[in-house]
This record gives C-alpha cells, sequence and structure tokens, in this order.
C-alpha cells in the first residue's frame, strides 16, 4: 500500500512523498518505514499520528489498514 | 507578628478570629474561617473572584485587611443560600448554564445580588458595567448576563 | 456494532439542557478547587523565580534560609535527579532551573514553611549568584545567525542546516504545483503577520497539596485537566513507581490547555519528601503570567493567488513560531490547519520553531491554529476586497467538503464546512446593515479534535440508579453531557445517573482533557460500558427466564423478549434487575478501555461588527455570531458555552492580549491589570448557531466543540476592522496605538 | 484601580530599601513585626506616624496598599488605619461647597445626589477607578497620595481647584491639590502627614465640569491618557473660566493654562476646540510604555480635552 508522509520527512525518503509498504496494521507500517528509511526513525520514537481514511489515530499500533485504505502519517498532536 | 484580634459578623454569625497585620480579608476568610467559596484569582483587585460585602458594600476581599473586619458585617456567597434554599441568582446560574469552571462563581453572584438589591431592573448594559469587575474566563459573560437577567425578572415578580 | 453507523435515532436525553452534578456546589461556594484544602501539619511552599531572562546560575547558596526559625526544608534543581526521557526532563527543567535561568520568572529554588510570610521571607535569604547571559525574547530576532543561543545541542534532525542553533524543529505540508497554481491566479496577495503571545488566563492560579511519607508512599490533590499525566510525569522525575503516587485532581477553575502540565507539582512534592510534611503551593498571579503556559509567539508569511472570480490557485504559508525556551512542536499543528478549510490543487505551509527567553509554551485551545489561520483568513479577506467579491461566497467557492483532499494530507469524509457557511449566509446577521465607521467581517475555523486513552466504569446500583466513573477533570460541564450519554444509553432518566471524576487509583489511565476530546471520547467509552452493562443485565433476564441470552434485548430502559418465539414476559426495567442483581449472580458493571479514535474535525465560522474611533483607535465589537458544527450537541447549553467562551478569548486575543517583554528581557505585564483580557463591558451579546452533521465516528454523531471556536475571531476582528478603517492589518493585537498608526499611515 | 506600576513600586523600594543592611534571619525576623493601628483623632495618627522609624503607610481605602503589600516589593513596619478617626467618612456642605473626608469611598461619592449635580466630573473620575468592589473602598485622598500620574481622580480635582485639609505633626494645613504629587509615586506631604479631607468649592451658576480618560478596554485598566476640564459660562454662553487639567502623559498630572486659555471668551467654536487640543497635546511630555506611545497619547490627550470640554460645556447650559 502507499503511506504519504508529511513534506518534511522526505528529506529522509530520497525526496519522495509517497512511500510503498505492505501492512496489516499500523506497527506493520511504522516498523517497515524505519526498516526502508532509517532516517525516519528519530520522528517515528517521538511519536507520530495516523490518517486512515480521513480518520486521525494517535499511536495505535493494531489499528487494521486495509489494501485500499488512504495512511497518511501525521505528527503526533496535541491539544488545549 | 503582633496579631490582631477581630470580632466580625459573617453571614449574620458572629465570629472572632486573630489575624496577622499584613493579612487579607480573604486569607482570613479562607485560611482561619474555612470560609473558601470566595477565591483568590489575582490578589490585586483586578478579577473579583474574591468579592464579599463589608457593611453592605461590595468589597474585594483581598483588597481588605483582616483587621479592618473588626466590627464589620461581612457576607460571602456561603451565606447566600437561606438554609437548602438556593438564592433566585444562584437558581438562575445553574439553569442558564452560566458557569463553566465555576471559580469565578461566588464572586459573581455576590456581585449580581448587590447589583440588584440596588437596582432591581438593570438594563443588560448595566449588568455588564456592574460586572466588569469579575472576570469570567470560560463563558464570554453572555450567559451570566441572561442569567442575572432572569433572576432579576423572577425577584422582581416575587 | 457498527459505531460509525450514522445515527437517525431520535433522543430522549441527549440534546436537552438538564442542571449540571456539580451546580450547587459550584453556586454555593462549596466545590473544592486547588487551593480549597488543607491538611493537618501542613506547610506553605513558595518559590523563588529567576529575575533574569537568561543567566548561568553559579551557586546557590541556601543555609540563611535554611537557618530561618519555622523553614522545614529548601530545594533545588540538586535535589532532582535527571530523567532520560528529553521531553521529560524538559518540563523537571522548567519547575526548576538547571544550570541556567532560561526567562524571566524561571524556579531557581523553593522553600516549604510554618507560614506562608515565613516562606516569603526565607525566600529572600537565599542568595544565588548569577551570571547574566545576552537574552533574546523576540521570535524573528531568535531565528538570526548571531542571535544569543537559548539552549545549544536541542536542533532536531528534520532542520535543514544553516540556520540560528535556536531554531529546533523544521515541517512542511501540502501538495500540488505551487508555481503552475500561482501562474494561473489574477491577483496574488503575500503578506507578512505578527501574533502575541497570549496566556490562558484560566481565573484559579495552579495550586496543589503534596503529602510523601518517608516509606515513598504520596498523595497530590492539585487543579489539572489530567491527574494521569501529572501522576506519570510526577513519578518519573521523583523517580516514583506510579502506584505509590494517588493523584486527585481537584475542580478545576478552568484549563484551556494552560493545565496540561506540570508546574508546581513535582516542587511540592520534593519538599513534602524533604520536610516529611504535607506542602500547600499556590501560585500567585503574577507567578501564573511570568512561569505557565503562555502561547507561542509567531511571525507569519502567507501567499494566496485567486482567479478574478474567487477560486484560489495556490497558496503558501510560513510559519515561524516560538513556544519559548524549551522545543515545542506546536507549529507542526500550525502549519497542518492552516489552509484545512480550503479545497486547494496547490498549498505548502512550512513551520519553524525557534527558542526564546520566554516562558515554555503550553497548549492553549486549538494550539498553533489561531495564529496560522488568522494569517491565512486575512488575506483571504484583502483578496475578497481588492476583487470586489463577497468573502462569504469565495469562502463557499473553495470550501472543504466531503472528498476534499486536506493541506495536511488526509481525504476529507463527511464535515460540517459548508453547511457552515451556508447558514451564516442564511443568518439575518449576514444581511444587517451597518452604519458609518461600521464594517463586518467574517473567519473560518478549524481544529483536528482527538480521542485518545480513555477508561469509564459504570455500576448498575441496587435501587437503579447508576454511577458513572471517569477519569477526565470538568472543565465546562462534561460530567452533565457524559450523564446524559449513559441516560440515553441505558434508557433511564438523567437524574438516575452520577458522574464522578476518579483519582488515578480507582480507574485506568486517561490522557489528559485536551483536543475537545472529553464528550467525544468518554462520552464514547460511557456508551460502550453502558452497553456492557447492558448486555449483563440481558444476560441475568434470559436466566431468569429461562432464555437464550440472544432472544432478550434492551429497549427504552427494559429487557424485552426478543420476539413472539422468546415467549410472553413483561419486561424488566433496569431498576427491577438491578434489585435482585445479588440474587442473580452479583453486581452489575459495565466497562470500556480503549483509544479512542474517529473524533472528527471541526469547522467553525464567525460574524463580526466593529465600529472603530477613528480619533483614537478604540474598537468597539457591536455584533457576534458564531455558526459551529457540533456533530450532535449533548447538553446544547454547554456547547453554546464553548462557542461563546472561545469566541471571547478570541476577540481578547485579537484587540488586547499579549505578553509584553521590555528590552531588559522582563514582562512588563504579569497581571490582569495589564494583560487585558474581556470584561464583561467589553463585549456585546454573542449569538451562536449550532449546526448538527452528524460525525460517523461516534454513534450519537458527537464531535468535538471546544477548541474550534477560539480560532475564527482573530481573523474575524481583523477583517471587520481593516475594513473599516479602510487599511489592512496585520498585527496582534491591534490595540488602539497600533490601529491609530495604520490609520494615519492610510492617509485617513 | 489606580496604582503604581512597576516603576513606581521600585521607586518606593529604593526609598526605603537601600538605607538598610542586607537582610539576614534576625532582620527578616524584625521585618515581619508589621503593626497595624487605629487611632481616633488626626493627632494621634500624626503622632504614630512621625514617630515610626520604619516605613509608615496610611490605610483608607487600601486599593494601593494592600497591592503593595501583596507584592512584597514594600516592606511596612506600620499600618495606620484613618477610617476610625471622626469625619473621614462624611461629606459636610462648607462655604457653598463640599468638605469629602479622606475615606469617602467612590460609591459613597457617587451616591451624593448634590455633590454629582456640582461636580460631575469630579465624581465621574473617581467613579471610573476600577470595578465596583474597588469603588466600594478606594478614596480621592488615596488615589492622590499614590502619586500616580494616571490617577483618574486627579484631573478632575485640579481643574476643580479643589484644596486638600492635611493634618501633621505641627497641627493642620490647607493646600490646593495640584501642589500634592510631585513626581511618580511621590508627593509633597511631609513625615507624619496625611490628607483628612478634600474641599470642593463652592460653584458660581452655569458651571460644570467633564473628565475623560483613554483606556483599551471598557473598565478596569490604567488611563493612557486623561483630561478633566472645569467651566463656568456667562449668562450668554461664553466662557468665562476654564481649568483643564491633563493625565498620564507627564510625571505628574498637569494643569494646563493654555489648554484653558484656548477656549477662554469663546462658545467653543470649531477653532477653540483645536486650539484647546492643540494645547493639551503641546503641554504633554509622555514616555513610551506598555499602555501607550508616546506619540499615541499626545494625540489622545488633545482629543479627550476637546470631547471632555464639550460636555462639560454641554453640562453648564453652553449651545452650540
Amino acid at each position: 500500500m502507499k503511506v504519504k508522509i508529511w513534506g518534511s520527512l522526505s528529506a529522509f525518503t530520497d525526496g519522495r512523498g509517497e512511500l510503498e509498504v505492505e501492512a496489516e496494521n499500523f506497527k506493520q507500517l511504522l516498523d517497515q518505514l524505519a526498516e526502508q528509511y532509517p532516517g525516519l526513525k528519530p520522528q517515528i520514537e517521538r511519536g507520530v499520528s495516523l490518517a486512515l481514511d480521513g480518520w486521525i489515530y494517535r499511536e495505535a499500533w493494531f489499528t487494521p489498514i486495509g489494501p485500499d485504505s488512504e495512511v497518511v502519517l501525521m505528527p503526533y498532536m496535541q491539544g488545549g | 507578628m503582633k496579631t490582631v484580634h477581630v470580632a466580625a459578623t459573617i453571614n449574620g454569625d458572629p465570629v472572632e478570629f486573630v489575624c496577622e497585620p499584613h493579612e487579607s480579608l480573604l486569607d482570613a476568610l479562607r485560611n482561619r474561617l474555612g470560609l473558601t467559596g470566595a477565591k483568590e484569582g489575582c490578589g490585586t483587585g483586578d478579577c473579583g473572584a474574591c468579592s464579599v460585602t463589608l457593611n453592605g458594600r461590595l468589597v474585594c476581599s483581598c483588597l481588605v485587611l483582616g483587621a479592618e473586619a473588626d466590627k464589620a458585617a461581612i457576607g460571602t456567597i456561603e451565606g447566600m443560600a437561606e438554609a437548602d434554599r438556593l438564592h433566585p441568582l444562584q437558581q438562575s446560574f445553574i439553569d442558564h448554564a452560566a458557569l463553566q469552571c465555576g471559580v469565578c462563581t461566588p464572586g459573581i453572584l455576590v456581585a449580581a445580588k448587590a447589583l440588584l438589591e440596588r437596582n432591581p431592573d438593570p438594563t443588560d448594559t448595566e449588568v455588564r458595567y456592574w460586572l466588569a469587575g469579575n472576570l469570567c474566563r470560560c463563558t464570554g459573560y453572555d450567559k451570566i448576563i441572561q442569567a442575572v437577567q432572569d433572576a432579576a425578572r423572577q425577584m422582581r415578580h416575587a | 456494532m457498527n459505531m460509525r453507523a450514522k445515527s437517525e435515532r431520535a433522543f430522549k436525553v441527549v440534546g436537552t439542557r438538564p442542571p449540571r452534578p456539580d451546580g450547587v456546589d459550584k453556586v454555593t461556594g462549596r466545590a473544592l478547587y486547588g487551593a480549597d484544602v488543607s491538611a493537618p501539619g501542613m506547610l506553605a511552599g513558595r518559590i523563588l523565580r529567576s529575575p533574569h531572562p537568561h543567566a548561568e546560575i553559579l551557586s546557590i547558596d541556601t543555609s540563611a534560609a535554611e537557618a530561618l526559625p519555622g523553614v522545614k526544608a529548601v530545594i533545588t534543581s540538586a535535589d532532582f535527579g535527571l530523567p532520560e526521557d528529553e521531553s521529560l526532563r524538559d518540563i523537571q527543567d522548567n519547575c526548576m532551573a538547571r544550570g541556567k535561568a532560561l526567562y524571566d520568572g524561571h524556579a531557581v529554588a523553593a522553600v516549604a514553611a510554618v507560614s506562608p510570610a515565613v516562606a516569603g521571607a526565607a525566600l529572600k535569604l537565599i542568595k544565588v549568584e548569577y551570571r547574566p547571559l545576552p537574552h533574546v525574547t523576540d521570535v524573528d530576532a531568535a531565528f538570526a545567525k548571531d542571535a544569543p543561543v537559548v539552549q545549544a545541542g536541542r536542533t532536531l534532525e528534520n532542520v535543514p542546516p544553516g540556520v540560528s542553533e535556536n531554531v529546533t524543529s523544521f515541517c512542511e505540508f501540502g501538495h500540488g504545483d505551487l508555481a503552475g497554481g500561482f501562474a494561473k491566479a489574477d491577483r496574488i496577495v503575500s503578506r507578512s503577520f505578527t501574533t502575541a503571545a497570549t496566556h490562558q488566563g484560566y481565573i484559579e492560579p495552579h495550586a496543589c497539596l503534596a503529602s510523601m511519607g518517608s516509606d515513598g508512599k504520596a498523595d497530590l490533590w492539585c487543579c489539572t485537566q489530567g491527574q494521569y499525566n501529572v501522576r506519570s510525569v510526577c513519578a518519573g522525575i521523583l523517580g516514583m513507581e506510579a502506584s505509590q503516587l494517588k493523584v486527585t485532581a481537584s475542580e478545576i477553575g478552568g484549563g484551556f490547555g494552560g493545565k496540561t502540565t506540570v508546574f508546581i507539582e513535582p516542587v511540592a512534592l520534593a519538599l513534602s519528601r524533604k520536610a516529611g510534611r504535607p506542602v500547600k503551593i499556590v501560585m500567585t498571579r503574577d507567578e501564573v503570567f511570568r512561569a505557565t503556559g503562555p502561547t507561542v509567539t509567531t511571525s507569519i508569511d502567507v501567499k494566496i493567488g485567486m482567479t478574478a472570480t474567487g477560486r484560489i490557485t495556490a497558496a503558501e504559508a510560513k510559519l515561524r513560531y516560538s513556544g519559548g525556551a524549551f522545543p515545542c512542536v506546536t507549529v507542526d499543528m500550525g502549519a497542518q490547519a492552516a489552509f484545512a478549510a480550503y479545497d486547494l490543487e496547490a498549498v505548502r505551509s512550512l513551520g519553524w520553531n525557534v527558542l526564546t527567553n520566554r516562558p515554555k509554551e503550553a497548549p492553549y485551545r486549538a494550539p498553533g491554529a489561531p495564529q496560522a489561520i488568522y494569517a491565512v483568513e486575512s488575506v483571504v479577506d484583502e483578496l475578497c476586497e481588492a476583487l470586489g467579491l463577497d468573502p462569504l461566497e469565495v469562502r463557499l467557492k473553495n470550501a472543504a467538503r466531503k472528498g476534499t483532499k486536506s493541506s495536511y494530507g488526509p481525504t476529507f469524509d463527511d464535515i460540517g464546512l459548508v453547511a457552515t457557511l451556508e447558514a451564516a449566509k442564511a443568518h439575518p446577521h449576514y444581511a444587517a446593515p451597518l452604519g458609518p465607521g461600521q464594517a463586518r467581517g467574517l473567519s473560518c475555523g478549524f481544529w483536528f479534535n482527538f480521542g485518545g486513552n480513555t477508561c469509564v466504569s459504570l455500576n448498575i446500583n441496587t435501587d437503579g440508579t447508576v454511577s458513572v466513573t471517569e477519569g477526565n477533570p470538568d472543565i465546562g460541564g462534561s460530567r452533565a453531557a457524559i450523564s446524559q450519554m449513559a441516560a440515553e444509553e441505558l434508557g433511564i432518566a438523567y437524574e438516575k445517573v452520577r458522574t464522578v471524576v476518579a483519582d488515578t487509583s480507582s480507574l485506568g489511565h486517561n490522557d489528559v482533557t485536551d483536543g475537545s476530546r472529553v464528550t467525544f471520547s468518554v462520552g464514547l467509552a460511557t456508551i460502550k460500558a453502558a452497553r456492557d452493562a447492558i448486555g449483563k443485565m440481558c444476560a441475568r433476564v434470559a436466566k431468569i427466564w429461562g432464555i437464550d441470552e440472544d432472544a432478550v434485548f434492551w429497549e427504552g430502559g427494559y429487557a424485552k423478549p426478543a420476539g413472539p418465539n422468546a415467549g410472553d414476559f413483561p419486561p424488566m426495567s433496569l431498576a427491577e434487575i438491578a434489585a435482585i442483581s445479588f440474587q442473580t449472580g452479583g453486581p452489575i458493571a459495565g466497562h470500556h478501555e480503549f483509544n479512542a479514535d474517529g473524533a472528527g474535525v471541526s469547522f467553525g465560522v464567525h460574524l463580526c461588527d466593529v465600529e472603530v474611533d477613528r480619533e483614537t483607535g478604540a474598537t468597539k465589537i457591536l455584533r457576534y455570531t458564531v455558526f459551529q458544527d457540533a456533530g450532535k450537541a449533548v447538553h446544547p447549553a454547554y456547547v453554546e458555552g464553548q462557542m461563546q467562551g472561545g469566541a471571547a478569548q478570541g476577540i481578547g486575543w485579537a484587540l488586547n492580549e499579549e505578553y509584553i517583554y521590555g528590552a531588559d528581557g522582563r514582562l512588563q505585564n504579569p497581571g490582569f491589570l495589564d494583560y487585558r483580557v474581556p470584561v464583561a463591558s467589553d463585549l456585546p451579546r454573542i449569538e451562536t448557531v449550532i449546526l448538527e452533521i452528524p460525525n460517523p465516528g461516534h454513534p450519537y454523531g458527537v464531535r468535538g466543540v471546544g477548541e474550534t471556536p477560539i480560532v475564527p475571531p482573530l481573523a474575524a476582528v481583523s477583517n471587520a476592522m481593516s475594513r473599516a478603517i479602510g487599511a489592512r492589518l496585520n498585527r496582534l493585537p491591534m490595540s488602539p496605538p497600533t490601529v491609530l498608526k495604520a490609520l494615519n499611515a492610510a492617509g485617513a | 484601580m489606580l496604582r503604581p506600576d512597576g516603576s513606581h513600586l521600585l521607586g518606593l523600594t529604593s526609598c526605603v530599601g537601600l538605607g538598610r543592611v542586607a537582610p539576614g534571619p534576625e532582620n527578616i525576623r524584625e521585618r515581619l513585626l508589621l503593626r497595624y493601628e487605629k487611632p481616633e483623632t488626626a493627632a494621634d495618627a500624626a503622632r504614630l506616624l512621625a514617630a515610626e522609624a520604619g516605613l509608615a503607610r496610611i490605610l483608607a481605602g487600601g486599593t494601593d496598599l494592600l497591592v503593595q503589600l501583596k507584592s512584597g516589593l514594600v516592606e511596612l513596619d506600620l499600618i495606620v488605619d484613618i477610617k476610625n478617626i471622626g469625619g473621614m467618612r462624611s461629606i459636610t456642605p462648607e462655604a457653598g461647597g463640599f468638605r469629602v473626608g479622606a475615606a469617602v469611598s467612590g460609591a459613597e461619592l457617587g451616591e451624593h445626589e448634590e455633590v454629582a449635580k456640582a461636580w460631575p466630573g469630579v465624581v465621574e473620575g473617581f467613579e471610573l477607578i476600577g470595578s465596583t468592589q474597588v469603588q466600594g473602598r478606594a478614596t480621592m485622598a488615596g488615589n492622590l497620595c499614590n502619586g500616580s500620574p494616571a490617577a483618574d481622580s486627579v484631573p478632575g480635582l485640579i481643574a476643580a481647584n479643589a484644596i486638600a485639609r492635611i493634618a501633621g505633626p505641627n497641627g493642620e494645613r490647607d493646600c490646593p491639590v495640584e501642589q500634592i504629587p510631585v513626581g511618580p509615586g511621590r508627593t509633597s506631604l511631609a513625615k507624619g502627614e496625611f490628607i483628612t479631607s478634600i474641599l470642593l468649592p463652592a460653584r458660581a451658576p452655569r458651571s460644570a465640569d467633564a473628565y475623560l480618560r483613554f483606556i483599551p478596554r471598557t473598565e478596569m485598566d490604567i488611563a493612557v491618557a486623561s483630561a478633566a476640564v472645569n467651566l463656568s459660562l456667562d449668562a450668554d454662553g461664553t466662557i468665562a473660566v476654564a481649568r483643564v487639567a491633563i493625565g498620564a502623559v507627564a510625571p505628574t498630572v498637569r494643569l494646563v493654562t493654555p489648554a484653558a486659555e484656548a477656549i477662554l471668551g469663546t462658545r467653543l467654536d470649531d477653532a477653540a476646540l483645536a486650539s484647546l487640543a492643540a494645547a493639551a497635546s503641546a503641554a504633554a511630555n509622555p514616555i513610551d510604555d506598555k499602555r501607550g506611545t508616546v506619540e499615541y497619547r499626545r494625540h489622545v490627550v488633545g482629543v479627550l480635552a476637546r470631547r471632555a470640554a464639550l460636555i462639560a460645556y454641554g453640562r453648564a447650559g453652553g449651545r452650540k
């Protein structure tokens, strides 16, 4: 499946804004990303959110990801 | 520190306490008498959360020395309801959702009561200016004004 | 069950306006806030703060303070360890400076003594030797290569090289061909903006009472938006196990994001540990302003291209934020939120955070979004003015809607922006005539809204009442809304439910009350806990009736046989089932623990009419209307309250509120006298229009509503004022001298 | 509410603090020995004040004093509460005018119908100080002695030509109000002296005053600039007597004679108003601070003087 990352992360993905990974859930996706693009590791360790078909998830590893899902990585967020 | 002996009435009850000369009436109420309904939001008279009446006048208890309360009559939020009967303003604030966090509420109720005792039929503008010294950060004041006006209506028709 | 099914149900309790459970306590002065409790043998804690904006702490001599009769403990950073986790270390260092004081008001030592007066006297006996360092408080100045470095070595790997060491992080979002987009535009406007730091301005100063014994067990009472977070952070800082620290959240006198972290709690615990007695710390208002979280201060460039008919062709924002003396990622959220209201083919937002000698930022209602959206909405309005287009029509023409690829990446599902704009267009306010010197402004606003970790226990009492235990402090009436959802789901009266906020030992972890998450997430957990209890009640009834569990269903507060085949049994009410629960298998309770998702974004539109006094620059807000999609308003009065309160805070931000630093790097206005929050006479009525476009992620359609309302006022007020004076304003706050200057510059 | 800003407080501390030895535990303990006294005669109060070796302050309304105590920047040794002294809380007619006791609050003065009718500008200036709550306590004498150039009641008193009565170790003396403040946080009162009352003088017919200040909010702020205008008109509406005072634009509230002269003998035509505004602006010597800029204050004080003159003129029965 395709994972969209935000612009500034592309410095660590050879300039690519959309990455191809094989994953069935959020955790697998993060592990894959960290393995394929070690430059993303620090950000992943600081925390990321995941938008799945438009819905934002904060650190939920086992959120299932379908093959046709729209997957967008977002920074971990806090509110007020 | 040379402490000062004070004999006053609070909400109609005789009370005696000692306090330090620099101690505010607010600190005396809260720390010596256990009346924590008046809140300290600023300690400088800018927020009104500590509003009480002193001989019938609305004041910030943070700007009154405890020592000055000698022989005075103090009214606080704790004296507003009669036993289990809420004052119409108190009920109106609940009914109109005129409080969110509620920390400014005791001061606003004491202030609003003082207003309606002097002016039972204020305009919205009069209510807003009377309460200008009572900061509320949650509500945007809208529901507070409605609640005061509704209570005023009820009190006029009572 | 399908939690995303669009709900068309007719509600009985949800949507009504019952009295809040804490109402009587709060109108009689009985409710207990942070500073309202005492303990036997309690000491007063006070904190010594740096008068320097930036200084090396060469030495701290506490001996004279310790010698003062009545002083029981004095602590400095030496009394704390050094946490490995960087963000925890930042929190600790913010609570007690280690090596360097990083801003005016930074804590350097603390005292516990028998009275506040003795503690205050002791503070004056602590000798701190400082070596003042050059300081920087201005966001743009902090970017300069030769700017004083606030903290070295804090730059993240994502910052492109060649900038000041103060720059801690960089982010970029967006999609499309920007240059191509701008080439298609008939008009391009490019403007720079600044926004001052503001404070949440909660009326209750931070306060806590800590009691720690020599056995390492501790109790902490404090006003916080999240007792579990207080527990994790304090346990981490003090090297305790979480189970040994029980944190109880007091009633909270306002938070708005500012009480999502700790300032005095670890200090009170450390003092109590050292003194062996309970310690209470209550901040003064001066301390609140100098040492607790203001917002970021910002400098923003926005460039937008538009066709003559009002279609945006390209949009770009460059956001420079400073979250004070510690790294801060609020700019990430600003950069993501900036263009969220628009359906754009080419959009990019870039963000940098830079360190300054200011207090550590704490979140404030939709953190990062109001500033970015203010700048964007100002430029959109200027384009509308320049092209002679109706600003509401232009928003509608470009509005994000279902299927829009958002500027921050994900594709929107059902969202309420178009409906909200249509409602504003149809409202009498939009067409109301204006007098001379008056003008109208509007702005859109947006917030993401969060879910998060949540636990709820729901106990069915034998008398047929229900006790809900949840773990999020109630900052605006959430206990009422949660009781309503429990009553709705169970089919009982609101009055039969009481919701309480648990201490950290009574329930599993709950994320802080932030991100407009409570009514959504805790409500969702409550509904699921109620369904859990319903399942158990149906199972009991199945046993009583001697039929299959599947043959019993729940409706309107009763267990009923599922159909004629199940048998002919008179329905059993919750009260009847509860009354015999001991005989049928024991107490009945429902639970739900989860990491909630599906919060659903929130949009709002604000209309504002102003009149500007052209001789003094004074602005009067004449009329104000808030339109917002609440998904489903559980307790409409408290939804309106959020909309009105957020609008008032935004109006304050627009007109008068600001952190003012002198050339000496010291805060000039640490009090409500000169930090000017709106007073009652400053504001008109704030009208509200609630739209209900159900959130597909919640069984009742609920969306968070708390944060979005602070976003639009900044630009709504600014756009109205710019139109009133005939000159575009580009800095907040728009204080009268600023306005008069703009008027004079425009040759008025 | 009027109170000194930080710079004033620092000024006060340096007056009393520099002469003292660096604090040690013994000094700190001494300093905790603040006394509170409530004498029953002015002479007793003056004696207490004169005898105090440390720092003594008068307590009337307390709206400034308690803030200073709270700030910790002022360390007092003696508080003298003057509210138990006879006459301090009364308003009495005298020589066609009114003698206002030093402890009369804003709320009390505002409720006094005759004073409000004779001196609407003085009353409105006083009533602008702080909130309803502060009005329940604040006094004109306190506002005056606090020495703030932005004091809201002072321009009106100076324009009114009010006279302060001062008690002291050497007995009573009278002094025009305009001579009391000498700089931010400083007054001309000698050690042991305090104000016991303020006399608002008798009024000629067709006289009125007005006070306006500029603040960013509608309430609760310190004046950024202010102006008071006191007028007496001839029967035909020509201005026969005028006094104009401006606040928050110089180290003290200023009486601006050229501004008064600009409207004397006029019926407040546009040219006179423009000269008045220009004269008020010219007399301003403001500072840049958190509340306003030099440029802004100088401009706005002229606007306020003009607007206040129009109000006073209308109140005095003048028709334009």
